[in-house]
Parts: C-alpha cells; structure tokens; sequence
C-alpha cells in the first residue's frame, strides 16, 4: 500500500463556532474535513455535558481535517483567527495516508 | 391579596409540572445518572414549540387580531431592549461581576424562557383565565432585541467584543434562530389554518401537552441540578439575590407596560412573565460567540439554576395574584 | 375537471402538513439553525411506519382479502422494475447526465416514498374516500425492484458497478431493509391481531397521527432546503423538468394499471402516488453501495428536492382528480 | 388449569406486544438494518418508567395504603437477596460457569426486569384483574439487593471484585440508578398529586402506553436477536435450561411470598413476575463496574435473551394461572 | 508505565458500507476496533449533515482500529479494497500503548 | 503559528467506568479532557452496537486528553488503575498545540 505523508489536524470548539470555523477553513482553501459530535469534557471552564442540554450553548464539536504538510500553515492561521478568543483545543498529529492525490 | 398569592403558590407547588422539575433537580443533585438523552431534550423542545406556537395561532385566526397586538409587541421589544440596562447596573449594585460577564447576564434577563411562558399559560388554564393568543408571538418577538443590547453594554466599556468577521452573520443567526423561526412558524400556521387545522392535529398538540411538559421539566430540573452542582462557589449570595429581584423589578415593568396597552388579566400576567423569565437557549448561544469572555457557568446558572426555579414556583402565582389585582 | 384539481391543491396547499414542510423548506434556505435531531426524526419515521403499517394490516383483517390483491402486488413490482427504463430513457433526452448517474436518478423513480404515501392516504380519508388497505404491502413490494432496473441499466453500459465481493449480500440488505421490515411487519401483525389489536393502541397511532406527520414534513422540508442549498449548480433546468414531468407521466402508468386491476378510485389514485413518488431512503443507501460513482448529491436532490415537493403540493390533488374522474 | 394457561398463552402469543417483540427478533436474526436510534430507545423507556410509576402512586394515592405495603416491600428485598443465592447453587449444578461469571448472572435474576413487569400489568388489566399500585415501589425495591448478593458470591471464592477505590460510590450508583430514581420519584408525584393530577396528564401516560410498550418491545426484540446473533457458542444447552427453570422457581417463591404476605391475586402474580424476571439495565451496569472479568455476552445473553422472551410468551401467563389458582 | 509502539488507523468512510469495511477487517485478521459516529463533513462530494436524515446514505461513520506495525500492511490492503470506489479517509498515525499484548 | 509538542492520549472504556476514569485524571492533576461518543465495537468480548440500547452497560466511550509531556506519566499512571481490570484501550501520540499554555 503506498501511502504518503500528511497532518491530521484535530480542533475541539464550541459548537456555536462549528459554523464560522468550517467557513474559515474553507476560505482558507481547506478541501475536506469531518465533524465529530462530543460528549462533554472539563477545562478550566469547568465540567460540562451535553445530556439533556436544548441550546447549543453548552456543548462542542471536534473537527478532524487531513491535509498536506504544505498546507498546514494556512489552516492553523486561518483556525487559530477563529479560535483565538475562545475555548478549545486545536492539536496536529503526523500521519500517513491513502491516496494522498485526494489531499 | 397574600393570603391568594399563597393559596395559588401551594396548588402551584403540588402540581405535577413542579414536582418533576424537582425530581429532576435532586436526582441530579443526589449524582443519579438519570438522564434524558440530548436528542429527546431537543424533541421535547421542538415539540413545545410547535404545539404552543400554533395554538396561539389558532387563538388569533379564532378571535380576530385584537386593536392592542401592535402595542403589546412594541412594548415586548422595548422592554427587552430596556431590560438588559437596568440588570446591568442592578449587578453593578448588587455583585461584582466584571463588565462583560454582567453585560451577558444582563442580556438573558432581557430576553425570555419559553418554558416558563408556557408554565404561566398552563397555570392560567388551569384556572380558567383567559389571554391574548398573540402574547406567543410577543414572546419571540422579546428573545432577540436583549442580545443587541447585552453586546452594547459589553463594547461600551472597550469590552473584548466579538471582531467582525465574527458578529458578521451574528444578527441574522439571532433573529434566524431555531426556536424563534419554529414558534413564529408554528403561529404563522396555526393563523392560516385555523379552528379547521387545530381539528386535524388536535389529540397531538392539545391533549397529551401537559405530559410532555412534565418530562421536559424533569429535564430541565436534571440540567439545572447538574449545573448548580458543578458551579460551586459560582453563585454568590449577591448573584442569588439578583436572580431574585430581578425578576419581581421586570415583572412590574411587564406590569406597567400591560395596564398602559391594555391586555387582558391573563394577557397582563403572560407579559410579566416574560419580563420576568431568563433566556437559557438563545442568549447563552449567542453570547458564546460574541462575547466568549464572559463565563457561561455565571449566566448559565443563574438563569436555569436560580430564576427559572424561582419564577416556576413562586413568580408565576405572584405575578398572576398582581395580575388579578391591578388587571380588568 | 380543471376546477377540481385546483380546488384539491388549493385545499391541499393550505393543510398544516404541507405548511409545516414550507417552513421547514423556508427556515433551511435562509440557514436558520432550526433543526431536528437524526434520532428524533428516525423516531419519527419508525412511528409512522408502525402506525401506516398496522392499520393497512387493520384494514385488510377487516374487509377481508380482495380478490385484486395479488394481482395489485404484481402491477406494483412490474411498475417498479419498469418505470427506471423509462426515466432512464427520459433522462438521455432532458438531461447532460452521464450513464451512472442516469442510472441512479432512474432507481429512485422506480422505488416509492412512504411519506408521499401517506400524505395521500391522509387526504383521502379527509375526502371521505375509502381505499383497498393492502396497497401498504404494494408500497412495501415496490421499494426493491427499481434498484435491479437502476444497477442493470447501470452494467450493461460496462459502467463500474460495485465488485462481486461488494454486491454480495446487497440483495438480502435491500430486501431486509428497515423500512421494508417494519412495514411489512407492522401490517402482518395488524392482519393478524386485526380490530381487537387496533383498539389497544388505537390512541397511540390513530389520533395523534397527523400531528406526528407534521412534525416529519418539517424535517423534510429542512433536510430538503439544505440539500438545495448545499447543490447549487447541481440542479440544471432540464434535471428541473425531469423531476415533475417524470412524476406525472410514471402517475398515468399507475392510473392505467390500477384500472386494470380493478381497484377503487382511492386505491387507484394511491397506485398513481406511488407510482410518481421517489424513494430517498432505501434507494440512496443502495446507491451508495452499489454505484459508489454515482453522484448523490443529482439524485438526493432530484427525488427530496424537485420531486417529493411537486408531489405533495400539486401531484397528489392531479392524481386524485384524475382517479375520481377515471375510476368508478 | 392446564387449560387455563394454555387458552391465556395463545392470547398473549396474538397479542401485539408479543408480536412486535417477535418481529424485532425476526429483524435482527435475518440481519435487517432496521434499528431504533439509542436515543429514541431511551426516550421509550423513561417515559414507561415515567408513566408506570405515576400511575402506580395514583392508585396508591386513591385506595389508600395498603396494611401489607410494607410487608411485601419486605418480602421483596428479602427475595431479592436471596434468589441470587439459589440462582448461583443452580448455576453450579446445571452449567460450568465459573464462579464470577456464575455470580454475575445470578445477580441478574434476583434483580427485576420493568418491562416484563410492565408486560404482566397490561395482561392484568386486559383481564379486568385489579392489583396493588404499590406493586411499582416493590419493583424498585427489588432492583438493588440482588447487586450486593452478586458481589458477595463473587468475593467469596476470593474472586477479584472490584477493590475498594472502584467499590468506592458502587453503592450509591446503584440506589441511585436512573431507573430506580425516575420510577420511585414518579410514584411518589402520583402519590401527591393523585386523581387530580393524572387527569392533568392521563392523555399523555394513559392512552398511548400500549403503543409505545409496542415500539418499546420491538426494540427490545432487535437488541435482543443481535445479542443471539452475536453470541453464538456462548449459549449451551445448560444454561439454555437454567434461562427457563430458574425463572419458574422463583415465581414460585413469589407465589409463596405473595400469599403469606396476602396479596389480592394480581398482587400475587405480579410478585411472581418480579421474582421471576432478570434484569437488564441496573445489574448489567454495576456488573461492569464491579465484577469486570465476568462476561457480558454471557449474562445479557441469558437475561435478555432467553429468560425475557420466556417470561413474556409462556411465563407470565403461568405465573397468572397459578396465582388465580391459588390467589382468593 | 511500559508502552509499546502501535499504529492507530482511522477509516472515515459511508455509513452503509460500514458492515462491509469492518467484516473486511475482520477477514483479515483485525481482532479489535471502534467505530465513531460522525456528524458531518465537507469533501469534493460537498457539505453532508446528518441533522434530520433517516436514511443512513447521507452519513459517515469513523472507525478507528490500533494495531500492531507487523499487521498494517494487511489491514490497509483488506480497507483499501473496500474504500477504493468509495469516498472516505484513511490515515495512520504512529501511536504507543499499554497492554500490547491486547493487539 | 507557534506550535508546542504534547502528547495525545486516547482511551477507549466502558461507558460505566467513565465517571471513576475521570474523576482519576482530575486527581492526577489532569486539567482537560474531552469525551466522545463511540457507536459499537469489537473486542476480544465480542462485537457490540448501541442501537436501541437502554442500559449504558453495553457501552464506551472516548476520552481524550492533550497533555504536556511531563505529565503523561502520572496520568497513564491514573488511568492504567481504573482501566487494568477491564477492557478498554489506551494510546498515546504525539501532536503538537497552539496555545501550550493551556496544557
Ligand atoms: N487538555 C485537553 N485535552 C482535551 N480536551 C480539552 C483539553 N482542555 C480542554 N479541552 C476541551 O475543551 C473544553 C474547553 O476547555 P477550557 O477552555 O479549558 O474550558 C473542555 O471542556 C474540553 O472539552
Ligand atoms: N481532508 C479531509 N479530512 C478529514 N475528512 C475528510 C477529508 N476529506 C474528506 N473527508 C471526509 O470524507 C467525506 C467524503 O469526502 P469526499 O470523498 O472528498 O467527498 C467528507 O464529507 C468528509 O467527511
Ligand atoms: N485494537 C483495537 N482498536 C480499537 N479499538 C479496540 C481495539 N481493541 C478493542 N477495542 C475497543 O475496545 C472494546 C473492548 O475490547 P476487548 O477488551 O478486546 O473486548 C472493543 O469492543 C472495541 O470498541
Ligand atoms: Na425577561
Ligand atoms: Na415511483
Ligand atoms: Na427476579
């Protein structure tokens, strides 16, 4: 299997935010990324959950998105933008993927 | 009159939509992992709001649009608007909260919790008063306007606003928002169709209504209790007060503001109530986005853990023994 | 006749069911975040299955087993394994699709939707127009067999359809398909347990039925105004015309079989429904599996978006109309 | 009496709860897709919690308390307590579980099973045969002891319990519970709020129940046939055995219990039916917990798999006829 | 704490082929993984949410499979041939855990 | 952007043991985790799914926790404890963070 290498990029945020940091990846030319629902966590804003919650207010999402190496700084600029005055977590990991022509 | 306020306050105590929120409220408390899944929270809501929302409707399409529907929704936005400025500096006063975690508590008592509203129609029907089927629409029209000002009270003191890129698309996300667009809808519908329509999806809307009520306030009670739980130290005695007397100062505002348009008793008591109750779903969203820095356990607390309890048991029947009082 | 059609749609139009699926429609494309949980409104299709399911079983137990049902069934399955040549064929006239894609849309004509089933049982019971209970079973019958149409249609052009290794078991997964098994189900167990059974939970699935339906179609509306949002440029003029001049022609070859076979003017005009109507579930997951290649978004949107909107709103009243005029 | 039960258990078996049951097997053994979203399965059982509880305190509340109340909650924990000890002995003599595994499944049938308790009162009240209200709370009651034997056994053979930082909160979860919280906190609100109260909500928690237990056991059905489907191998013939003998000999304790203690006959057979039901939500859950190295495929596999279907096919209506039998 | 050197390989690929993947898994010898649900995400397919859908076509799924770095090979060969008509992401990123004699 | 290492822990345990896994991590000093969902499985103990299930006995979940290197010990530490006796893994990676001085 030939594989090539890439950086997974993973965001934990606010779900309030999903939609203003999917549209700021996009517009930095970000092709693809996948949304994972989250079930709570702790931080130093303190322990939440999202059982039994309406509002979205109190919850966050994690946005994993592959992307080549070279293209790495435009999307943790364009991110962090976003993230800056909020909480969250924005981590990035070496990987190596499959039919790298798609990244 | 206290001896009335007192009598209602017990009924209101005792009946079944109380003591659930409480179940709910020591279950969580006790660390029972009773919980109801997000998505049922989310259907339940969903499902109030579609079912109040066309009732109020049909109550209109049934009754005609009464002369006072343009002023009762003129004084809804003003009151919203006005509001957040006097929590504001009711915090300034009574806490010592830093500007911008007061200006976004300010904005949730400005706007308004539609469970407690529809807490208040239920008390009402069960006593047989009648009110104002548009008070629904007043309701979504008094959710957005307190945001506006919470984020103006907050940039007024240099505070860390939202920059542009984020508030752009801000409005249209407050006024767009989900409960809003399902009630006015809901309304919108139950207008256009009418008696006619109500016939249709009557024993879904009307009948197990009061049931599905109580599930969702057992929820809501889960929630609160989980909150207040983690938000130890959160809520100091100054913070507890306010989530007290702000409520009583905006119920005389709604007070004032419904024997001026001219609402009827119930009409007058919904009004107060509104004034009265807290956002806890469209104001806490909005101010995550645009004002991250205020901390969401303060206005999240105070809103679900200490004025939508107090409202629920002891507001609604004041607020409907001042109604009785001063009303037609 | 014209005058009745237009007296149907407009009835029709102003039903909260179809209002509910304006704004749901409405509330998607001005991207308010109104939405409904994927759990609740898989909730809410498994209800609606239960329920359309049971009393089609209901029905049958009552009156008995009609003579035309087998030979209903046998009209229902040729139409399905017929109608994709046909809108295969159209397709290579109206559209610029390419052979895989063409397949796909044509595998969605042939299969049924259960919600545009129902929305037409629920106006003929509110005419008063009694049909043969079995055609939930005919519905059931014509999920499958368009999907075999679309997938040969789809090889024979040598196009890349799923490897041996992939279609394996395909079969079994369209036959034992949810929908497919608790439809079926439902209505074997309604046949079985009969009136007696219906009156035990008759108050869960009669009364709050059309309630519940309105609920869904808000769903629909909004997972169907994402879809037209989200496919800009997808849908060209000639996909557009497809996607209601398809439904009308596949409702006369429904007329002409249900006249055939001898059914009364609701079952024939249930035979049209299904006939027009477009899957977007099963279809859509088999698609996924077996043409990988094929774009969803074309067909997704086609059969949500063009197709299930014309149906509720003008189809269904036409179908009827010319059911009533036709039929005996 | 042979008779008796046969001519009730054909009825049952048509019944379409039973049925439902049946089909959500059927599903899941021929490897349908159908499911029910975990949330929605959730959702069913708190409002089957909610309503069985609330209707339990109502009745309570209505004819007043019953001198035996306490001792057949006594009599309850007592069983509780002591059929995992019987259920371990048997294990021992019929299967070669080792002794955790055999403990934790052991735990499982002195525990109760609220849906097959739920089963048996909608059998009773289909035959117009009247039981204690406080039936419920005996439920509840019954739920926990079982747990506390399970460990006991376990520890004994020196067996590798959990130590004392993981037992640590394991007794508080477990009285605690979701389950027990939500159905003795909805007993107690029926308690209070009384006729009053349920006809605020009797649309909502009466009506409906019987369709929604029928979603409710076809989902049980789906879990249930993956559950078979999955353990393959793990099911011998002993333990087969056990899933069917154990359940009659301690309906047959319940039996004993219920007419020293001088239940009415529906009384009786509900005992019967909670001794004689394992559970499926409290124990498998402290089972993780506390005894991680027993496997689960074996005690759900036995519980939901085996003794549950017997209970509601064959069971309860032996467990009727031999109350009736020797009830007055 | 004693780590040994894994690899983690994370499947982002439709939901209805989710029992094809993991069975593929399986055959070849995969002894243990967890699927994720997914709530949405953008690709040259364009947006998906699954907010409301019924039907399983519209979705994604995650699973996530840690294995030891003799075995890769096999792994990537049984999910490529699944994935490889198929929209979906694979990667692989090096990873450490404990109890590898669980993999 | 200014990126620092960390390491990326993942552990995969039965959804009952969540509450005493975190209340671990927290007294090990652990400031921030995430919690996700997990929709079904296979193990040694067999295949799982959570579709219609009530009880959370038949259940995992995902925790993830981003911390400073230094740290990790004590925190593999705390979690080895909650997990040895039961199923569940554990895996750690190295990533790298914006914002380090959240970690
Ligand atoms: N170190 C961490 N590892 C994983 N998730 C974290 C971490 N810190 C914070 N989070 C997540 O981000 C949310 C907000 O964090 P905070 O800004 O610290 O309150 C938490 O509730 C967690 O869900
Ligand atoms: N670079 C990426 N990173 C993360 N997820 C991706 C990426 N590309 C595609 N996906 C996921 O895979 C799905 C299908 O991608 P595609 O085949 O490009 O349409 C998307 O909707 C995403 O959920
Ligand atoms: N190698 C693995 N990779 C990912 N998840 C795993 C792996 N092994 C086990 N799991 C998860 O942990 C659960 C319990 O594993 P086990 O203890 O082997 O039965 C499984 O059902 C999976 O959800
Ligand atoms: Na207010
Ligand atoms: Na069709
Ligand atoms: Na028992």
């Amino acid at each position: 299997m030939e594989t090539n290498t890439a950086k997974r990029v993973e965001i934990i945020i606010e779900a309030p935010m999903e939609e203003r940091l999917t549209s700021a990846l996009e517009r930095a030319g970000v092709k693809g990324f996948t949304v994972l629902p989250v079930l709570g966590g702790t931080g130093r804003s303190g322990r939440w959950s999202r059982e039994g919650q309406v509002s979205r207010a109190g919850g966050m999402v994690a946005v994993i998105c592959i992307i080549r190496e070279e293209r790495l700084h435009d999307l943790l600029e364009a991110a962090f933008k976003v993230v800056k005055n909020h909480i969250g977590v924005v981590s990035v990991t070496d990987c190596q993927v499959l039919r790298a022509e798609r990244f | 009159m206290l001896e009335t306020i007192l009598g209602l306050a017990a009924d209101n105590l005792l009946s079944p939509i109380i003591l659930f929120f409480v179940l709910g409220l020591a279950a969580a408390m006790l660390r029972s992992d009773l919980s109801v899944p997000e998505a049922i929270a989310k259907g339940l809501s969903i499902y109030l709001l579609f079912a109040i929302g066309y009732k109020g409707g049909v109550a209109v399409s049934d009754h005609g649009i009464d002369a006072t529907l343009l002023m009762t929704l003129t004084a809804g936005i003003v009151l919203s608007f006005v509001l957040p400025l006097i929590a504001f500096a009711l915090l300034g006063v009574m806490t010592r909260l830093n500007r911008t975690d007061a200006a976004a508590v300010a904005g949730h008592y400005g706007s308004i919790s539609i469970v407690t509203f529809v807490a208040a129609t239920s008390i009402l029907k069960s006593q047989g008063i009648l009110s104002e089927g548009y008070m629904v629409a007043v309701a979504a029209a008094m959710e957005a306007p307190a945001i506006l000002s919470a984020l103006w009270l907050a940039s007024r003191g240099g505070g860390n606003v939202a920059d542009s890129s984020e508030r752009e698309g801000l409005l249209r996300e407050i006024l767009l928002n989900g409960s809003i667009v399902l009630l006015v809808g809901s309304f919108l519908i139950g207008l256009v169709t009418g008696k006619e329509g109500l016939a249709e999806i009557e024993s879904f809307i009307v009948a197990p209504f009061k049931g599905v009520l109580c599930l969702f306030l057992l929820d809501m009670g889960l929630v609160a209790g989980r909150g207040l739980r983690n938000s130890r130290g959160t809520l100091t005695a100054g913070l507890i007060s306010f989530g007290i007397v702000m409520p009583v100062l905006s119920s005389l505002l709604g007070l004032a503001a419904g024997l001026l348009v001219g609402l009827s008793t119930g009409g007058v008591m919904l009004l107060m109530t509104l004034s009265a109750s807290a956002s806890y779903i469209a104001v806490p969203a909005a101010m995550r986005v645009a004002l991250p820095q205020a901390n969401p356990s303060v206005y999240l607390t105070m809103s679900l853990g200490v004025t939508f309890p107090f409202n629920l048991t002891l507001g609604i029947p004041l607020y409907l023994s001042l109604a009785s009082f001063f009303g037609n």
